[in-house]
């Protein structure tokens, strides 16, 4: 029994526009080393899937970088290994897709030409390692058509944004779908994961094509509750959807919990795996105080760090305090400089003396590459 | 089919370390931990594809197994190439019998059938041993202005030190006029550093006779140089300046990681246009605890720091637990210290577990008789004291005895 | 002193239509194995120069197929190696580049981006083997800003097509640049492989940019020759531009000339690689005859085949007939079938008794997966 | 961190091939040339990962600097994983002291640590020495439905072969119940393959008691499965149809590369679900010259083809000249065969230069004893006559002399 994997990169780019401005939500960096991309990867990779399309749509150049040719993933194979499917434009084509469906008939060619028997569809906007051998064993043992992820949560505060809910009965067969442009209260969180036969999903793109379909979830997922069995496997473990600002902070946040770090990070045959840089070990100077914190390799601290996430490279002088932030890739924090609740893009330099605060629940945000 | 490769790089990784003991015990001396993050290896491995080598043959015989796995297919050095690359070279079965290597000129001369499929014009020997960045591209560039034989990389070392190496004496032109190991009465203060180039054919032509000698040691110090000096050929020293350290005892491994700490280091592992690749295992970025206090040290990618680290070089894996104390120290990977534990002036080997409330060694007293050594995989009772500059040795199972 | 390649995929795409429907110029099929980028890449990768950008626009999905991750020339690289550089459109991005000067305009950060001393740019539309460290070195003797190769050609009839023609003078300087509609007679043909320093590049991109210049060679060059001193490199081997299909057809057959294969293939410092498919070694059947041609791996022939090129995976069967052919993978000519002057695309099927013929000047062209 | 993999395979490659010679006095047979475009160990390689098995340990000892330089990073046969993937495995040196390999037994208990570094639960054992397409994993599918201690491949021979082999006696739910190396009164026609599954903790039980016993061969099939038997582990064997030749001595490599000449090929190179990987070289398709004759055989690429050729399988970069014939034989790569020289019934090895109008061998015969063999590099001379059944070797200047 042979699985591919098809991964969208681009969807949900909208709902975190200050990362996605120059990359896909599959390359938003996230707990101090890595990319959103990483955790799929990885679990596919290490749940013996080895034949995985990224869908591309746009700004995906960061993305290519990353990824490369998979061999950080162990995934550079003669047959199969990582395809990047990018929409190929060309004079005859027309716009670019906007939607699953839409993407997925863009790839027909290529889940046409596979061997694999299953199909895993999977997005990139969750922090989380999911154990995909694990959904398609379930999968198996069900008999169902279609397998669709969820994840029982309860939510605490009323957010802003689209969910898709699965109705779930006492057996595990999913009896509907229902979408929300809020979270609030208890609910089957829909993953947007989804198993099922090569074939079947051939069948569903030819379906799409000819009756005009625009959307995975509303227009066909209620079609084939009609016809088929969708089982729902129930993912028991931490999750968290990289939605908006606030949403993708706490998730970094998150991850200084030893219990989530050993989950997501410390299982033995779910390593999590994230493109090479070779960067020397972090020093600590004489001057170092560091809290709580989660720290990548390449960064120099010789200032105040607590509650923190700190990403690859980042320099963080002395008399300089940063407190609940994050700090992606190369930010330079001048002696002096005061940090709280903020979340920094790439290469940006905070100088002396400089004082910047957001607060809990709404981080304040710098963008690639700023001077302040 | 035979492509050129203008300059091929052998590696002479097969020491076994033995001043290194008990971290030599399972793994090669070029396979050891340094400086939080890398093997001794990645060093010259790194110079090598930093200066345009991108062939280069690793000689292997002791231990190899740990060493080979860790070259693997050579990928992290961007040694991985179709043509050339990093390749494991142990001694092995022939027609005509079977012969581990002796020494190294004869281990180079056992491989003359492994450089002659690149057909080079040069060869660069390199040792295994030795922690430095250097460009052996500009090395190769004298080599050929000189039109030389051989050059051999030299440091200038104090005086009073320099009868501990092999020492050159040259001419204003930096030509060879004399070689003596470990002189008495050094007459320069030039000191070989074990890198060599030679012109292919001349070498090839020196380990051939020197083969045929049956009272040679073929040893290249002892044996090759006295005998290409003896008959003129055109030797000249390559001056080398910067960080170098030869790693070959534990002070020199504890003093040569402690190196690093310092703020403007010597020898800069930062450098983006020369980086010193290593391979990489799935680990998340350290975590600093709530209870942590961190002072001019070095910490590496999963560990899990609780205590208090200062002047010590921390590796991947390493957990400290609350309360622990690590002072002037080198953990090495994957080695737990329980709470409360104290450990000063110590090499900590791998997989090493050091219960609750224990004590290893004594505060840093500028003894290196004094350091601490625990080999891999030893365990200490949760209250035990390990004696300073005591040395243990772990089996498989965690068990220890006293070497030292 | 270290030097990068800019390679050019799709430039000349529109004068050989029939064979870049579904592909780039540089992914052509050529010589029974090869593609058009082959030779650049190999040519490239054996001068030493590994970091290598190539410029794509449309269809490139069969070229990066090809090319991957760049191992089987040797050039998947932790630093430099291949990068493609394709339009990665956005909403915002305006319409494809049309020429080589706006591809490198979209290619700048790249460029910008190297930390190599010299650029060499070269297209795919020509069947050399061109040693590029060669050129290199008369660059940097010669001191010039910029080196130009050509190649001393004499037309025996008049082709219809877009030619550049350098004036070069006795000292090898390069005085004057005229492009012609048609190539007749003998003339320094301009082979549009220029080597300049990168900074030099980059000033040009900048100041095309300012000006809103649109063609390299005809708006760029010759305000260089005013400026700058151009050096003629006069490259002396082997040519064949595959500009027109009779062009490609005669380029196929020049490879049958023993003298040219020793000079394009037999070069032990100049290999030609290409990508690795794993075939079987070729078989001949018992009623086999075959002369004069060049067979590729996995083909199993049975019939008759003279004067002919076939790719890999052809099958000939008893009793068909292949003369004077170009015949691209997985041809299958059945018993009885008779080609003469024929150009056939991949996996055509020629079934039993069916008579095709072209003529001298004039092959007859078969497309992709037709049946006939 | 040893994550798990289900199954590792050991391929026993230190094989010297003595009855191959000359052909082996360079390399071991598991690196010889066959059926056009492979080598030996391309088909056990192959056939691994295509089962999905992707850790495989080499264990050479004799000659093995071109099989090791062949398999290089594993890429060709997508064995080049971060985690897995092909390893070299020679004998080195321990602390304790050094071996070679003793019997095959003995070679895979001195690489328990390396299997050990998977955590396997099964370990697939395999030969270099044989050209068949297996789908392991349905052996391993068996052996688990089995709850089976050992697993070994049979193939039915006709009972008067039974004698050359080990074989087989089973109960009705193929269940060992005995075995016999080389019976003069088979019992049975299930022949054993040499290819074994163990589940690795009983396989590490009897390969540690093996060591203990001073009086065994350390080998498989003469001491560690009649142990096992003895024992009552629960052993089966897997009923393997198909293809499979042990290509041990000269006759058998040359039918076997002439089997790869029928239309209807038992064994399929074509198929693209299952394909036979192999390490490529740069160069052209194959021409076939204006005066070519070809007549049922195989040529790979980069040969130019000027002469005649039937009945036989012509490996990469031979020329034939103008008037050649060859016919019954098998042309390993590099070799020049001059024009209008005669090549019958022969098996020649790479780069053998035959001048023009010399005579090798004579028509084929239907008697091995016939086969004219010459070893790598040998020349022959223009208008020399070598006689049927010779077998030259020749040095690496090309001389030779006779061996048999």
């Amino acid at each position: 029994m042979k699985s591919m994997g098809i991964v969208f990169s681009n969807i949900h780019d909208q709902s975190l526009p200050e990362l996605t401005r120059r990359r896909t939500i599959a390359s938003v960096p996230i707990a101090a080393r890595y990319r959103m991309i990483d955790f799929v990867l990885s679990s596919l990779a290490n749940s013996k899937v080895t034949e995985i399309g990224i869908i591309t749509k746009t700004k995906y150049h960061s993305l290519m970088q990353h990824v490369g040719s998979g061999k950080d993933w162990d995934l550079d194979r003669k047959n199969g290994g990582i395809t990047t499917i990018a929409p190929f434009v060309d004079a005859q084509s027309g716009p670019l897709y906007t939607n699953r469906l839409e993407a997925m008939i863009n790839a027909r060619s290529y889940i046409e030409s596979s061997k694999a028997d299953l199909v895993i569809l999977a997005d990139c906007d969750l922090l989380a390692n999911v154990h995909y051998n694990e959904i398609i064993d379930e999968h198996l043992e069900s008999g169902a058509d279609v397998t669709a992820a969820y994840k029982k949560i309860k939510f605490v505060r009323k957010i802003d944004r689209n969910v898709q809910e699965l109705e779930v009965d006492d057996e595990g067969k999913v009896t509907g779908v229902r979408h929300h442009n809020e979270c609030t209260g208890s609910m089957n969180y829909g993953m947007n994961i989804y198993v099922m036969s090569r074939q079947m999903l051939v069948g569903i793109l030819n379906e799409a094509q000819t009756y005009g379909f625009k959307s995975f979830s509303k227009d066909v997922l209620p079609r084939l509750l009609r016809t088929y069995s969708i089982h729902g496997y129930e993912f028991k473990g931490y999750i968290r959807s990289i939605s908006v600002l606030d949403e993708y902070f706490k998730a970094n946040m998150d991850v200084l919990d030893r219990d989530i770090r050993d989950e997501i990070f410390d299982n033995k045959d779910f390593p999590v795996f994230t493109h090479v840089l070779d960067s020397p070990p972090t020093q600590y100077g004489p001057k170092a105080q560091v809290k709580n914190s989660l720290i990548a390799d390449g960064c120099y601290i010789n200032g105040v760090v607590e509650n923190s996430v700190l990403f690859r490279g980042v320099r963080v002088d002395e008399g300089a305090s940063v407190k609940n932030c994050v700090i992606l890739n190369d930010n330079i924090i001048e002696n002096g400089a005061s940090l709280d609740h903020v979340v920094t893009d790439k290469r940006v330099l905070v100088s002396r003396e400089r004082r910047l605060s957001g607060c809990e629940g709404y981080p304040f945000f710098i963008g690639w590459g700023e001077s302040l | 089919m035979a492509r050129r490769k203008e300059c091929v790089a052998m590696l002479l990784a097969g020491g076994q370390g033995s001043r290194l003991y008990p971290l030599t015990k399972y793994v090669a001396k070029p396979a050891l931990y340094f400086g939080g993050k890398y093997r001794i290896i990645d060093f010259p491995l790194s110079n090598c594809i930093n200066s345009g080598i991108d062939t280069v043959g690793v000689l292997t015989q002791y231990q190899p197994l740990e060493l080979n796995d860790y070259i693997g297919n050579g990928q992290p050095w961007d040694l991985d190439r179709n043509y050339g690359g990093a390749h494991i070279l142990p001694p092995y079965q022939k027609t005509e019998g079977t012969d581990w290597y002796k020494g190294t000129a004869n281990a180079i001369y056992q491989n003359i059938p492994f450089m002659e499929k690149y057909d080079p014009e040069y060869v660069l020997i390199l040792s295994g041993d030795h922690i430095y960045s250097m460009d052996y591209n500009r090395m190769l560039q004298e080599h050929k202005d000189n039109n030389a034989d051989c050059t051999i990389a030299v440091l200038e070392v104090p005086l009073e030190e320099a009868s501990r190496f092999g020492i050159l004496t040259t001419d204003s032109d930096n030509k060879i006029t004399e070689f003596e190991e470990k002189p008495k009465e050094p007459k320069s203060t030039k000191a070989s550093m074990g890198i060599y180039i030679f012109t292919y054919d001349v070498m090839k032509r020196y380990l051939e006779r020197d083969e045929e000698d049956r009272d040679s040691d073929n040893d290249f110090g002892k044996n090759v140089i006295p005998a290409m000096l003896g008959d003129g050929c055109r030797m000249f020293t390559y001056a080398f300046e910067g960080y170098w350290k030869d790693v070959g005892t534990i002070p020199s491994l504890w003093e040569s990681n402690m190196d690093m700490l310092a703020i403007k280091k010597e020898l800069n592992l930062a450098d983006p246009s020369w980086r010193f690749y290593y391979r990489h295992a799935p680990r998340h970025p350290h975590y600093m605890g709530k209870d942590a206090v961190v002072n001019n040290c070095i910490i590496a990618e999963g560990c899990e720091i609780e205590g208090t680290v200062e002047n010590s070089v921390i590796f991947a894996d390493v957990s400290v637990g609350e309360g622990a104390v690590i002072r002037d120290s080198v953990i090495m990977p994957d080695t737990s210290i329980g709470r409360g534990a104290i450990v000063n002036y110590s090499v900590i080997s791998t997989r090493v577990k050091i219960g609750e409330n224990a004590t290893i060694g004594e505060p840093f007293a500028n003894d290196s008789s004094k350091i601490t050594v625990l080999g891999d995989d030893v365990e200490v009772g949760s209250g035990e004291n390990v004696e300073a500059g005591s040395s243990l040795e772990g089996s498989a199972r965690g068990q220890r005895e006293v070497v030292s």
